[in-house]
């Protein structure tokens, strides 16, 4: 039951993310909205790796007698995630400091005024 | 900048060295504990994040260039891809584990189980966590001390 | 073992471990010299080359190779990296490696004058990497991470020119498209992964069941992939990044762009490919829906890219657009051939549509160079500007007719080659649709007898005396040169590059049971 | 017996404190009085649920259950890390809104915007330490 | 040199307390190799820090100062902690307050004794440290139940304030 | 298993999703980042349920102190308010 | 012996009812700084709800995650200071 | 060797070498009927405008953007709705993203 209830947050969090990005105006809105979609998935992804009543997949930290698939959360979901993360972390830098550019160049943080590039 | 009020300040020289130290075990850690190269860096950056904050990136850039961060991070990720090549070279394998099972550095073959957890065990994985840590330390702290510096001042271009 | 055997066996790791390596001894060498930068990077892509050309050997020959990181043997749990490499994937990587080198042989006199070199070069050298472990990977995930790199790197290198606003705009407005993309790749991922336990994409084809879960992965695949090669009405990125960026730059990105195109390939044909030639809906089986839906949109493409290309006035920004308008023929060509699946005709198309994915890449990396090189002399980009450059540049001007009647697909180029062997597949699918598609390429001719006409015939204009028009240096010449004889060479010997090339990557493509039995059988 | 009761009582009075500081956030009438709830309640709470969790691990440490002691460890750093962070968070976010010029609500004094304009410490800080220690 | 060797220290027993059950070979609680790495990441540690950690002088390195310090926290501190929770609660009940930002001058001279006033002052009854006088240590305080009486001197006499705590804490800190 | 992880779990992804829309609608955009903060502090928690440690340390490192920290600056560097 | 898990997860259900509380802040507060109490209150409940929960699960590494977050979060408090008081980073 | 063959064509590059080299004669060979009085840098050279003054090589060039203005005016309609597909708007390129997903999740969903 437990692992059902996280999908509809993640549902909620990508559609959140997408409105963010499609409708809202500033860019770092935008870049919020971005980070909200990888939120989503990462919790996505870390919920598909839940089994109920699974401890931390931890070597060192198995109970005695117990073997590796049974007991644990799936670690491939994790590993995942984790990786993720890290390019989430650079992407959202990359994307900030280029706003911080643009906003130096622009003079606005405003999507409908940044179309220099257009047709 | 300017920094922040003497308690924030005291605070911080505090705080600073035990952050650190704990960023480091996460990275030493990796191995056996959650954690690793990727977020004990993320630690240990935030705790020169902390430095930028309190007393201001000029300060700061005045005791470490930008240049040799990126020199660090270039290091880092060098060091880390040579321990791949030296996988190849010794078990003819990229990526190979070549220490594990030698009882040498981080050699002991591990017990598995419920078991105290054996330090010296993981072959050369707790040397990618080191070489993977100095490049998330030095990339990070340069990411937030560039743009702190760049926020604050006026007339920065390029 | 002899050390060329090593060599061959360890190839597909040093392919992407070797550039990796190379992006980050670069900026430590920058540091000391900024000319020994120069030649390391560019000694470091002949390595990669040289390793490429090793493999494609081993694996024209002896079919496709497996390779495991950190394993001797796979009796482990399957969740290792895998590479597997085709001739298909070493096709992309041959392409691949041919443009880092021309551009990292044209920006060497061409980025001359600006900073930041040490991160051009790293970053090039990355996004090489991510471009080569693309192609190369036998791995889902891996390949999204390779995705993802591939991103990052090159929505760095658009804004190269970080003084201008422009420049950050294009890299802005690519990295949210792309990052979303790869983020639905992600939770595609997710998907499988659920489903089925494993990441691999031989594991993954062969457990494939179809289900509803399955469509709506293999929608998020396609449209993502799509969307990262440019496929209109998702291609808005893509003329301006191209537009703004240095032409040395575009041709690497272009790599990561046909990279992505080889991801729907590989998606459609290795992944899905059992299950879709053997599900049958409303009587028709689905391979020819999808293969319909995949020309609907190479149609949509190919107008879209030219029509807007005919009104464009920045030089670059139009062959941008023309860019788009090829991606659209080498859909075209794999709708056929996927829709038209087991008939002859079908095999016919996915060479000219893989044949064109080279082409593509040698005629608009060329015109790339030489919107480069006008740019380099005039430092102007809108075409209105611009006038009687033949004078003085006649080599460039030279390169320009051969890459513009190349992309044409005038004879006796390589354009033509490709695209006659598109018209007439696709003339026996679909008439209407060849007629279309040489239309379009007509009205291709016509924009560039415009940019000719308007830039490099008539007289000189706005040329101050004191700066004065020279030719191109000669590291720029040799990079376009380059590209011109390997257009005129496959205009005159295509049966060459489609015998030696071509044809295994088309074979590999449809005998996907190969590819998956490499992975199943192997364990 | 005596030593479950003792864990209900202290978790009993965190929470009340956590809740209490919910509480005092929603109903105090500006930024410093929320504060004095957001932080001593939140502090003290902790206090007392973390002090549960130690009572429990020295417990099991008598047990001699290396797993749980440790866990009492570990409790206690994290109790130290929430000691030492939090009064001067609150003091930070305290000085940075009456700087940003929020004004305490219903005050009958207010010595530090009569004041001249403070210092911040950047130029004692420069004699303090001079710029030859970087590279060590 | 001295400075380096108190941090390396300091931030050695912090690994030591992360570490604690590591394995079995010193003391039933550490393993030789863990001291060993420990130690090193220490040295790192006092190598970037010493400077920050250690401003003005070793008198916190004196271990009566620690007990002290101990005792402080668990005697007059913690019932001024429990007093203050009590008092909060009552306000937040009630709604009773009668707010003001006031000024004291505790004569405190080192960084650390000043910010342990402040967190303490902090943590206690009705106060809070909104603002510190660089130069003279001066606290601006934030009051929530200021004492009319009280405010008649400008800088405020502390033992309205804090009680006890400035002597206190110079007989651990300075 | 009891039903308490189960209403924890669901009270922390309500406050979760609620802290996104806050992150979106909020025209402030420190106040979004604000609440940004506290959505990933709260998916931390939420990680640290489904038994991913090694996760939440990486999210709370990341999407605790980061980010926060790099969209507060650059705020500094461009300007708070959203514009119409 | 009391029932560790059981109670605990109590706790955090109770913790989280807090949170709820200090949402309420942090969506309301007409001024930032207001918003930056709330999420700071957040933060300390939050490391506390941690530690319950390494006590349900009886996970050591738990308890680490709680330690990084309460060292992490000041440093985003006091960004979030540091801006609203108007100086300079 | 040379050559290409699909099902229904075929294309030598030696033969449309033949076939150019012999049109390329036939043109040398036409050019010989034209007149032979046309001398340059004469005045036969310079063009004649009547009225007005006449205009410099600048002015007389087209200007790229104005070559093609007989095609793109009389396809306005067409013009008009692809230029206002390209907004330039980075929420527009990823809602015609999301279009593109939810027409194929529609019609591979319903197959």
């Amino acid at each position: 039951m437990i692992e059902y209830i996280p999908y509809i947050a993640v549902v909620a969090m990508v559609f959140i993310g997408l409105y963010a990005v499609v409708f809202r105006r500033n860019l770092i809105k935008i870049v919020i909205g971005i980070t909200i979609i990888e939120s989503g998935v990462n919790l996505f992804l870390i919920t598909l790796g839940y089994r109920g009543g699974g401890i931390a997949p931890i070597y060192t930290s198995l109970p005695a007698g117990t073997t590796y698939p049974e007991e644990m959360v799936l670690p491939v979901p994790q590993a995942l995630t984790l990786t993720s993360i890290v390019i989430g972390v650079a992407v959202l830098a990359l994307m900030l400091s280029l706003v911080m550019h643009i906003y130096r160049k622009y003079g606005t943080l405003n999507v409908r005024k940044m179309r220099r590039l257009k047709e | 900048m300017s920094s922040m009020s003497k308690i924030v300040r005291t605070m911080t020289n505090i705080l600073f060295p035990l952050t650190m130290i704990f960023g480091l075990y996460v990275i030493a850690h990796g191995h056996l504990t959650p954690g690793g190269g990727f977020q004990g860096g993320a630690i240990v950056a935030s705790a020169c994040a902390l430095l930028v904050v309190t007393y201001g990136s000029r300060w700061v850039l005045g005791r470490i260039k930008e240049k040799r961060l990126s020199t660090f991070e270039s290091i880092g990720a060098v060091s880390f891809i040579t321990l791949a090549f030296l996988g190849l070279v010794f078990s003819m394998v990229f990526f190979g584990n070549f220490l594990a099972g030698s009882n040498l550095l981080f050699g002991t073959t591990p017990v598995t189980g419920s078991t105290l957890a054996d330090f010296n065990t993981g072959g050369v994985l707790p040397l990618m966590n080191f070489a993977v840590g100095i490049k998330v330390v030095t990339g990070l702290f340069a990411i937030v001390l560039i743009m702190a510096y760049a926020s604050s001042t006026k007339e920065w271009n390029s | 073992m002899t050390p060329l055997e090593f060599l061959i066996e360890q190839s597909p790791a040093l392919i992407v471990a070797v550039p990796l390596l190379g992006a980050f001894l670069t900026s430590l060498i920058g540091r000391v010299n900024e000319k020994a930068r120069n030649i390391f990077a560019l000694f470091i892509v002949c390595l990669t080359g040289v390793l490429i050309a090793i493999l494609a050997s081993d694996v024209l020959t002896s079919g496709p190779r497996l390779y495991v990181f950190g394993a001797q043997n796979l009796q482990v749990p399957m969740v290792r990296i895998i590479f597997e490499v085709d001739s298909m994937s070493i096709f992309m990587a041959i392409i691949t490696i041919i443009l880092a080198l021309v551009a990292l042989v044209y920006s060497w006199s061409f980025l001359k004058e600006y900073d930041g070199l040490d991160k051009f070069y790293t970053l090039a050298l990355l996004l090489i990497t991510s471009t080569l472990g693309m192609e190369l990977t036998g791995d889902m995930f891996n390949f999204f991470v390779f995705l993802e790199i591939s991103c990052i790197t090159s929505c760095a290198l658009i804004a190269f020119w970080i003084t201008e606003g422009e420049a950050l705009e294009a890299a802005f407005k690519y990295l949210v498209i792309s990052s979303i993309g790869a983020l639905f790749i992600l939770f595609s991922i997710g998907l499988l992964y659920a489903q089925y336990n494993a990441l691999n994409i031989a594991t993954l084809a062969s457990v494939l069941q179809f289900s509803f879960v399955d469509k709506i992965i293999l929608v998020l695949l396609v449209v993502v992939l799509a969307m990262k090669a440019g496929v209109v009405p998702m291609h808005m990125w893509l003329p301006d990044s191209y537009g703004r960026a240095p032409p040395s730059v575009i041709l690497v990105i272009m790599g990561a762009t046909l990279a992505s195109f080889y991801g729907i390939l590989r998606v459609i044909f290795t992944l899905y490919g059992e299950v879709l030639t053997t599900t049958m809906r409303f009587n028709l089986p689905m391979h020819v829906l999808v293969g319909w839906l995949l020309i609907a949109l190479a149609v949509v493409t190919i107008i879209v890219g030219v029509l807007m290309a005919l009104i464009q006035s920045d030089f670059m920004r139009l062959i941008a657009y023309v860019a788009v308008a090829e991606i659209g023929y080498m859909l075209l060509a794999v709708g056929t051939g996927f829709a038209a699946w087991g008939t002859a005709y079908a095999t016919t198309a996915l060479h000219g549509g893989v044949l064109h994915i080279l082409n593509d890449a040698l005629d608009i990396g060329l015109l790339f160079l030489v919107a480069g090189a006008v740019y380099y002399v005039t430092k102007k980009r809108l075409l209105d500007d611009l006038g009687g450059l033949a004078r003085t540049m006649k080599y460039t001007t030279v390169f320009l007719l051969i890459g513009l009647l190349a992309v044409a697909g005038m004879p006796p180029l390589n354009g033509f080659a490709s695209k006659f062997l598109i018209y007439e597949s696709v003339y026996q699918l679909n008439p209407i649709l060849a007629i279309v598609a040489i239309l379009c390429s007509i009205l291709m001719l016509a924009i560039f007898v415009k940019v000719f006409y308007a830039a490099f015939l008539g007289p000189q204009r706005n040329i101050t005396a004191s700066t004065g028009l020279k030719e191109a240096p000669r590291s720029m010449l040799i990079a376009m040169g380059v590209f011109a004889a390997a257009a005129i060479f496959i205009g005159l010997f295509p049966n060459y590059v489609l015998d030696t090339l071509v044809k295994p990557a088309v074979s590999a493509l449809l005998n996907h049971a190969d590819y998956i039995g490499m992975v199943i059988g192997g364990v | 017996m005596i030593f479950d009761y003792l864990i209900y009582v202290f978790l009993g009075i965190g929470l009340f404190f956590n809740v209490l500081a919910g509480v005092g956030l929603l109903r105090f009438p500006d930024v410093y009085t929320r504060l004095h709830a957001g932080t001593k309640c939140t502090t003290f709470g902790s206090i007392f649920l973390i002090g549960s969790v130690i009572l429990i691990g020295l417990k099991l440490w008598w047990e001699k259950d290396t797993n749980g002691s440790v866990l009492a460890l570990h409790s206690a750093l994290a109790l130290v890390a929430i000691l030492l962070t939090n009064p001067v968070g609150a003091h930070a976010i305290a000085r940075a809104a009456h700087r940003s010029g929020v004004k305490p609500v219903r005050a009958i004094a207010d010595h530090l915007a009569e004041s001249p304009p403070l210092q911040t410490g950047e130029k004692t800080d420069k004699k303090q330490q001079p710029q030859e220690e970087g590279g060590k | 040199m001295k400075t380096f060797v108190v941090t390396t220290i300091v931030s050695f027993i912090i690994y030591l307390l992360l570490t604690t059950g590591s394995g079995s070979e010193v003391l039933g609680l550490w393993s030789y190799i863990e001291l060993l790495f420990g130690l090193l990441l220490s040295c790192v540690v006092g190598g970037v820090a010493h400077h920050l950690f250690i401003k003005e002088s070793f008198r916190m390195a004196n271990p009566v100062r620690w007990i002290l310090f101990l005792g402080y926290l668990i005697g007059p501190f913690f019932v001024a902690l429990a007093k203050a929770n009590l008092d909060v609660a009552y306000r937040v009940i009630t709604g009773k307050i009668n707010p003001a930002i006031v000024k004291i001058s505790p004569g405190l001279k080192t960084d650390f004794g000043i910010t342990m006033l402040a967190n303490s002052i902090t943590l206690t009854p009705g106060t809070l440290s909104v603002d510190i006088d660089e130069d003279s240590n001066d606290l601006y305080i934030h009051w929530i139940n200021a004492d009319v009486k009280a405010l008649e001197k400008t800088p405020v006499d502390c033992s309205y304030v804090c009680g006890k705590f400035p002597k206190w804490i110079r007989r651990i800190a300075e | 298993m009891g039903i308490e992880i189960l209403i924890a779990n669901a009270l922390i992804l309500l406050l979760t999703v609620i802290g996104c829309i806050v992150a979106v609608i909020l025209r402030d955009l420190l106040a979004a980042a604000i609440a940004l903060g506290a959505m990933s502090l709260l998916l931390s928690l939420e990680f640290y349920i489904l038994q991913a440690p090694d996760v939440a340390i990486a999210q709370a490192g990341v999407g605790a102190c980061l980010t926060t920290a790099i969209i507060v600056l650059t705020i500094k560097g461009t300007k708070r308010m959203e514009e119409e | 012996m009391i029932d560790v898990y059981t109670t605990y997860l109590t706790v955090v259900i109770a913790l989280a009812l807090c949170v709820i509380l200090a949402l309420v802040r942090v969506i309301r507060g007409p001024t930032a700084p207001d918003r930056v109490v709330g999420v700071d209150t957040i933060n300390t409940i939050v490391i506390v709800g941690m530690v319950a929960f390494g006590m349900a699960f009886r996970e050591v590494i738990y308890i680490d995650v709680a330690i990084v977050y309460a060292l992490l979060s000041f440093v985003s408090t006091l960004f979030l200071a540091k801006y609203l008081e108007g100086g300079e980073f | 060797m040379f050559g290409l063959e699909s099902g229904s064509g075929f294309w030598n590059p030696v033969l449309w070498g033949c076939i150019i080299f012999i049109a390329f004669l036939l043109l040398y060979g036409i050019r010989g009927f034209g007149r032979s009085t046309y001398k340059k840098g004469t005045e036969q050279e310079s063009s004649f405008l009547s009225g007005n003054p006449e205009s410099t090589p600048e002015e007389m060039q087209v200007k790229a953007s104005n070559l093609y203005w007989g095609f793109t005016s009389s396809m306005k309609t067409l013009y008009n709705g692809l230029r206002s597909m390209h907004t330039g708007d980075v929420g527009d390129y990823v809602l015609w993203f999301i279009i593109i997903l939810a027409i194929l999740f529609v019609v591979i969903g319903v197959m």
